[in-house]
């Protein structure tokens, strides 16, 4: 197996070039789960409906978490419900990611200091790849969030694990 | 579980034949759940036995944020985040309430400009509500065309005060920014361009064959048991009482515009079903441009923050104000021991009520019937859990 | 076509595998093309733009995108499922639907097999996919998607007896069941096609089968087996990536399968409108595939204005609506025989 | 009818059971009664002609710091359009109050809520349970000498 690691660590033109096709392909088709948590989940409607249009980006809302690739939690998440955030990540099939919308979900946001039922930030629950800002985010905040995860897919190798 | 014992089956089968009911839980993730709700069902096939419906998925502990602010004016940020779908109701409903207890008077263009933010939102927050019972019902479109319009109505919010969804924009004597110079022809447009829109919504959605068929004769709350389970606004008018707390319970200046409470007349199947609560909020968006048209054209000139008092320091006692917020009834029981800091603020939350009347109509309904009923009582789970 | 094929490569076997391969070259672009169409179609319906970014003009490479990270996803069998049956399902699936392309003529030249029991194989085949849906419903131990194939096996069952009357009336005047005499019946101007033959009857047995044939294939207002906001996704809640993607192609095929049954029985398969202006083998290819295409656009059209209906009232409207109807067409259609 | 002529009427029906009346020098006046026959003022309430109170706007569980835990009711009559404010006060640590979701309904969860949160517990309840925070969690967050657990299930719960 040496031999072939060695190999494959120079991604040459092969490589590089299935790397290029296998990213694009994963990230102009990203499949969020719909379901939505408090008032971010409104502004995600509000950016899936005409005006701000998700559906440009390959975006599609799927209700069952297998046929997902990308969990967008939008809103707060409180204990109770940290659990099943949780079960629902680990029903998520393979290349998957997580937006984290909302400070709610980033850190806790406006509940942070007495929200004693609320979980301070999703990432301690499940790992979270791209933070969206905002109270809620403005739809145009969300969509920046949608690219900024699109370049980091872009990014992604089969051979070297990036960071 | 019942047992079928008739020996025909019995003899055919040699023994007997158990049939048991399987428990469902719509769990918090589910399309139609609007938010994180989930109703244990107790279902044999399709039909429901039983429903017990599972909060607090979204409990934000909004009392002891309000307890722990320094000064009562802290307080309106996380009122917004109550009910997030109607944000100015709800400012107005806390606003109101902690006036009362101050006993202060605000002056005319500040309680104009609360009724014009508050009649808005109610459209914006109806036109969440139907969009979102026409993704329930099976029907796509309604939902874009209707988030279409709200975009407008959130162009207007944004002109004064800079958010789109939680606004912090009423504060206790006051408003925060004065209407910006543009914003009264601005909001003119916008009522003429939303008048025929309703039309638009009644031929797409309200009198489509599939849709009467879907909901009328559906989840009918009869008007004492409504009464009985403490229902308000537009569930209860569905129900065929005339009562609204703009006209009958006067805050604001509700009494020099005219315009009528809807109530459901069982025109599609009986009183009180899915049908009239869905076309008391359509019919309702219609009162509410006629409430912001008539303001606009009477709204005097004047200073909006000079009644904001600099320290609040209510004398000890305790109020009870209600105010009529897109979804219903919304009371705060706010409590002062003399201090700067509120002692105790409870939020009545009609979405709270309008779940616990939710088991009671949908006995012995369908897995569809179920999420037409639970559309049509229109939940906020923010509102739900505070 | 057969003979062509018969005299480049003598060998039975390799002249059937090529004969099978043919359908494909139509179905796969076709599908891509479609599902790329149908959020297009949404879209504008739905005053948005629909896919714009992947892959320039329009984002033409949506539906590629799709079906490539579909392939790169893990491919999830439930822990209590019943592996065999999990995995095949999605397959039998498509075999029901692909299977139905064998006897339908893309024109006056080619036909997979002229087989004169046509139509009454359509028939037969085209109920494969309820046994597919049950196997996929029941294995993947998940309760949703148990109610969803519940729903949708009844559906399809008590949906294919409207779509078999309807039909049957066309057959009482075709004479025969073999679809390119059909089709030879229907040549000249349109107003001998089918649909204007004796006139109400054969146009509400369109109807009917119009209507039928949207429940065969899950479309709404009778999508009900995966009604979104009611039971999650239905028998597709348990699957994902690649079996996900046969689930949706062997949708979109089964779309398209029963537009061009209804194009080439009652609208004329590949006859032109226009007598002899434009007919002729290659001629016919594109007029058959351009009705079955005004079909597959009406199929959209409706997806995205109507409601769902409930389960019982599905089944009122087959039992007590659809098969009545139907009945009183063929009655109508041999009194008008007859007399 | 004005709360003065509520309060005489209830006055003269239950004289022990009153406490205290306030009605001027209050925003909102009230009758502080007696935990113990809450229950059948509550139906004189609802069921008298002339009172008709069938409208149970909003129960809030109070803690009043000083080892006393209450409830407040405020209830509107739909019919004569007029209201009424109850206050129970009960002792901290046997803090009982029966239910009165048998006459209105909208108590039901109301009173669950007040359980949940503040820890007045309802006698005869039909369904006394926690119904906001999950059932496996201990204490009664909105008491003021409430302390936060450091961890719940595994998370950890302060910032």
């Amino acid at each position: 197996m040496g031999l072939l690691d060695k190999q494959f660590n120079n991604s040459n033109v092969i490589i590089t070039s299935m790397d290029n096709l296998l990213n694009w392909a994963r990230l102009s088709s990203m499949w969020p789960m719909q379901f939505g948590l408090a008032c971010c989940a409104i502004e995600m409607m509000a950016t899936g409906a005409s005006h701000y249009d998700l559906d440009r980006f390959g975006i599609f809302f799927r209700a069952s978490p297998r046929q997902t690739d990308v969990m967008i939690v939008a809103g707060t998440v409180t204990l109770k419900m940290a659990t099943r955030i949780k079960k629902l990540y680990d029903q998520m099939a393979e290349p998957r990611y997580v937006l984290s919308m909302g400070s709610c979900a980033n850190c806790g946001g406006p509940y942070w200091e007495h929200g004693y039922h609320v979980l301070k930030g999703v990432d301690r629950v499940i790992p979270v790849d791209v933070y969206v800002p905002g109270c809620p985010p403005r739809p145009e905040a969300l969509l920046e969030g949608i690219m900024k995860l699109q370049e980091k897919i872009r990014s992604e190798s089969l051979v070297k694990k990036t960071a | 579980m019942t047992e079928i014992i008739t020996p025909p089956i019995k003899s055919s089968i040699g023994r007997t034949v158990r049939t048991e009911e399987m428990l469902l839980n719509m769990g918090p993730q589910h399309p139609s759940m609007h938010g994180v709700l989930r109703l244990e069902l107790v279902i044999d096939g399709e039909i429901v036995v039983d429903v017990v419906p599972q909060i607090g998925y979204l409990h934000r502990c909004f009392e002891k944020h309000a307890e722990s602010m320094t000064n009562y004016q802290q307080v309106v940020p996380y009122v917004d985040r109550m009910d997030y779908c109607a944000a100015m109701n709800m400012d107005f409903g806390y606003v109101i309430a902690v006036e009362k207890l101050l006993g202060i008077k605000v002056p005319e263009r500040v309680e104009y400009i609360r009724v014009i933010m508050a009649e808005l939102q109610r459209i914006a927050s109806h036109l969440i509500a139907a969009g979102t019972y026409g993704l329930d019902i099976g029907a796509w479109t309604p939902f874009l065309y209707m988030f279409r319009d709200r975009e407008r109505i959130l162009d207007l919010y944004e002109m004064t005060c800079g958010a789109r969804l939680l606004y912090n924009y009423m504060w206790v004597g006051g408003v925060s920014h004065d209407l910006p110079p543009g914003f009264i022809d601005k909001a003119k447009d916008f009522c003429k361009y939303f008048r025929p829109k309703i039309e638009e919504y009644n031929n797409l959605l309200s009198f489509n064959e599939i849709f009467i068929k879907r909901t009328a004769n559906v989840g009918v709350l009869p008007a004492d048991v409504a009464i009985a389970y403490g229902v308000s606004g537009p569930v209860l008018r569905g129900s065929g009482v005339n009562f609204d707390l703009r006209r009958d319970d006067l805050y604001s200046i509700y009494n020099r515009f005219e315009w009528e409470p809807q109530i459901g007349k069982g025109e599609m199947g009986t009183v009180g079903d899915c049908w009239d609560r869905y076309i008391v909020r359509i019919r309702e968006m219609e009162q509410s441009i006629n409430i912001v048209e008539q303001a606009l054209n009477q709204i005097p000139d004047g200073d909006v923050a000079s009644a904001i008092p600099k320290r609040i320091r209510p004398n000890p006692g305790d109020v009870y104000a209600r105010t009529e917020s897109a979804r219903g009834e919304l009371g705060f029981y706010v409590v002062s021991d003399g201090s700067g800091k509120p002692f105790r603020v409870k939020g009545r939350s009609p979405c709270f009520v309008h779940l616990s009347v939710l088991p009671e109509i949908s006995r012995g309904s369908m897995i569809a019937d179920m999420i037409a009923i639970a559309g049509s009582l229109d939940i906020v789970l923010g509102e739900v859990d505070r | 076509m057969e003979q062509l094929l018969r005299n480049i490569l003598d060998n039975d076997f390799f002249v059937y595998t090529a004969m099978a391969i043919v359908p494909l070259l139509w179905i796969l672009p076709y599908a891509l093309g479609v599902i790329w169409l149908e959020r297009k179609v949404s879209a504008h319906m739905q005053d948005r733009l629909g896919p714009m970014r992947t892959g320039g003009w329009h984002g033409w490479a949506q539906t590629i995108a799709d079906m490539m990270k579909l392939l790169q996803k893990e491919d999830i069998v439930p822990a209590a499922a019943d592996k065999k049956l999990h995995t095949l399902a999605p397959y039998l699936m498509f075999i029901g639907a692909y299977a139905v392309y064998a006897t339908i003529p893309f024109s006056s030249d080619y036909i997979g097999s002229d087989l004169n029991i046509g139509l009454f194989y359509i028939v037969a085949v085209s109920s494969i996919t309820a046994v597919a849906i049950l196997m996929s419903g029941w294995s993947s131990n998940n309760k949703w998607s148990l109610l969803g194939a519940m729903r949708s096996v009844a559906q399809i069952v008590s949906y294919e007896i409207p779509t078999i009357l309807a039909l049957l009336a066309v057959v009482m005047i075709a004479g025969t069941l073999n679809l390119q005499e059909i089709n030879k019946m229907q040549t000249g101007w349109f107003w001998n096609w089918f649909v204007f033959q004796k006139f109400p009857f054969i146009f509400i047995a369109f109807i009917i089968y119009f209507v039928a044939s949207l429940a065969e294939t899950n479309r709404t207002p009778f999508d009900i087996p995966e009604a979104e906001s009611e039971i999650v996704a239905g028998y597709i809640t348990e699957y994902s990536g690649m079996k996900f993607a046969m689930f949706m192609l062997s949708e979109f095929v089964n779309m398209f399968a029963v537009s061009a049954i209804a194009a080439t029985v009652f609208l004329g398969g590949w006859n032109s409108p226009f007598g002899e202006f434009m007919s002729g083998p290659v001629w016919g290819v594109f007029w058959f595939l351009s009705k079955g295409m005004f079909f597959v656009f009406i199929q959209m059209w409706l997806r995205w204005t109507l409601p769902r209906l409930r389960v019982d009232q599905l089944m009122y409207v087959s039992w007590k609506v659809l098969t009545p109807w139907a009945f009183a067409c063929i009655v109508c259609v041999g009194l008008w025989m007859m007399l | 009818m004005t709360p003065q002529e509520i309060s005489d009427k209830l006055k003269q029906k239950f004289p022990d059971a009153i406490l205290e009346i306030k009605i001027e020098g209050v925003v909102d006046p009230y009758i502080k009664i007696s935990p113990s026959n809450l229950k059948d003022i509550a139906l004189y309430l609802r069921d008298d002609p002339d009172f008709q109170f069938d409208f149970l706007m909003c129960l809030s569980g109070m803690d009043y710091t000083k080892g006393t835990l209450g409830v407040v009711y405020n209830i509107f009559s739909m019919k004569k359009k007029h209201k009424v404010n109850l206050k129970v006060d009960v002792p901290k640590d046997k803090a009982e109050v029966p239910s009165i979701a048998s006459v209105w309904p909208a108590a039901n969860w109301h009173e669950r809520e007040a359980y949940d949160l503040i820890g007045v517990k309802f006698l005869d309840h039909p369904d006394m349970r926690r119904i906001l925070m999950p059932d496996d969690w201990d204490g009664h967050p909105l008491q003021k000498d409430y302390k936060v657990p450091e961890y719940y299930q595994g998370m950890k719960v302060p910032y």
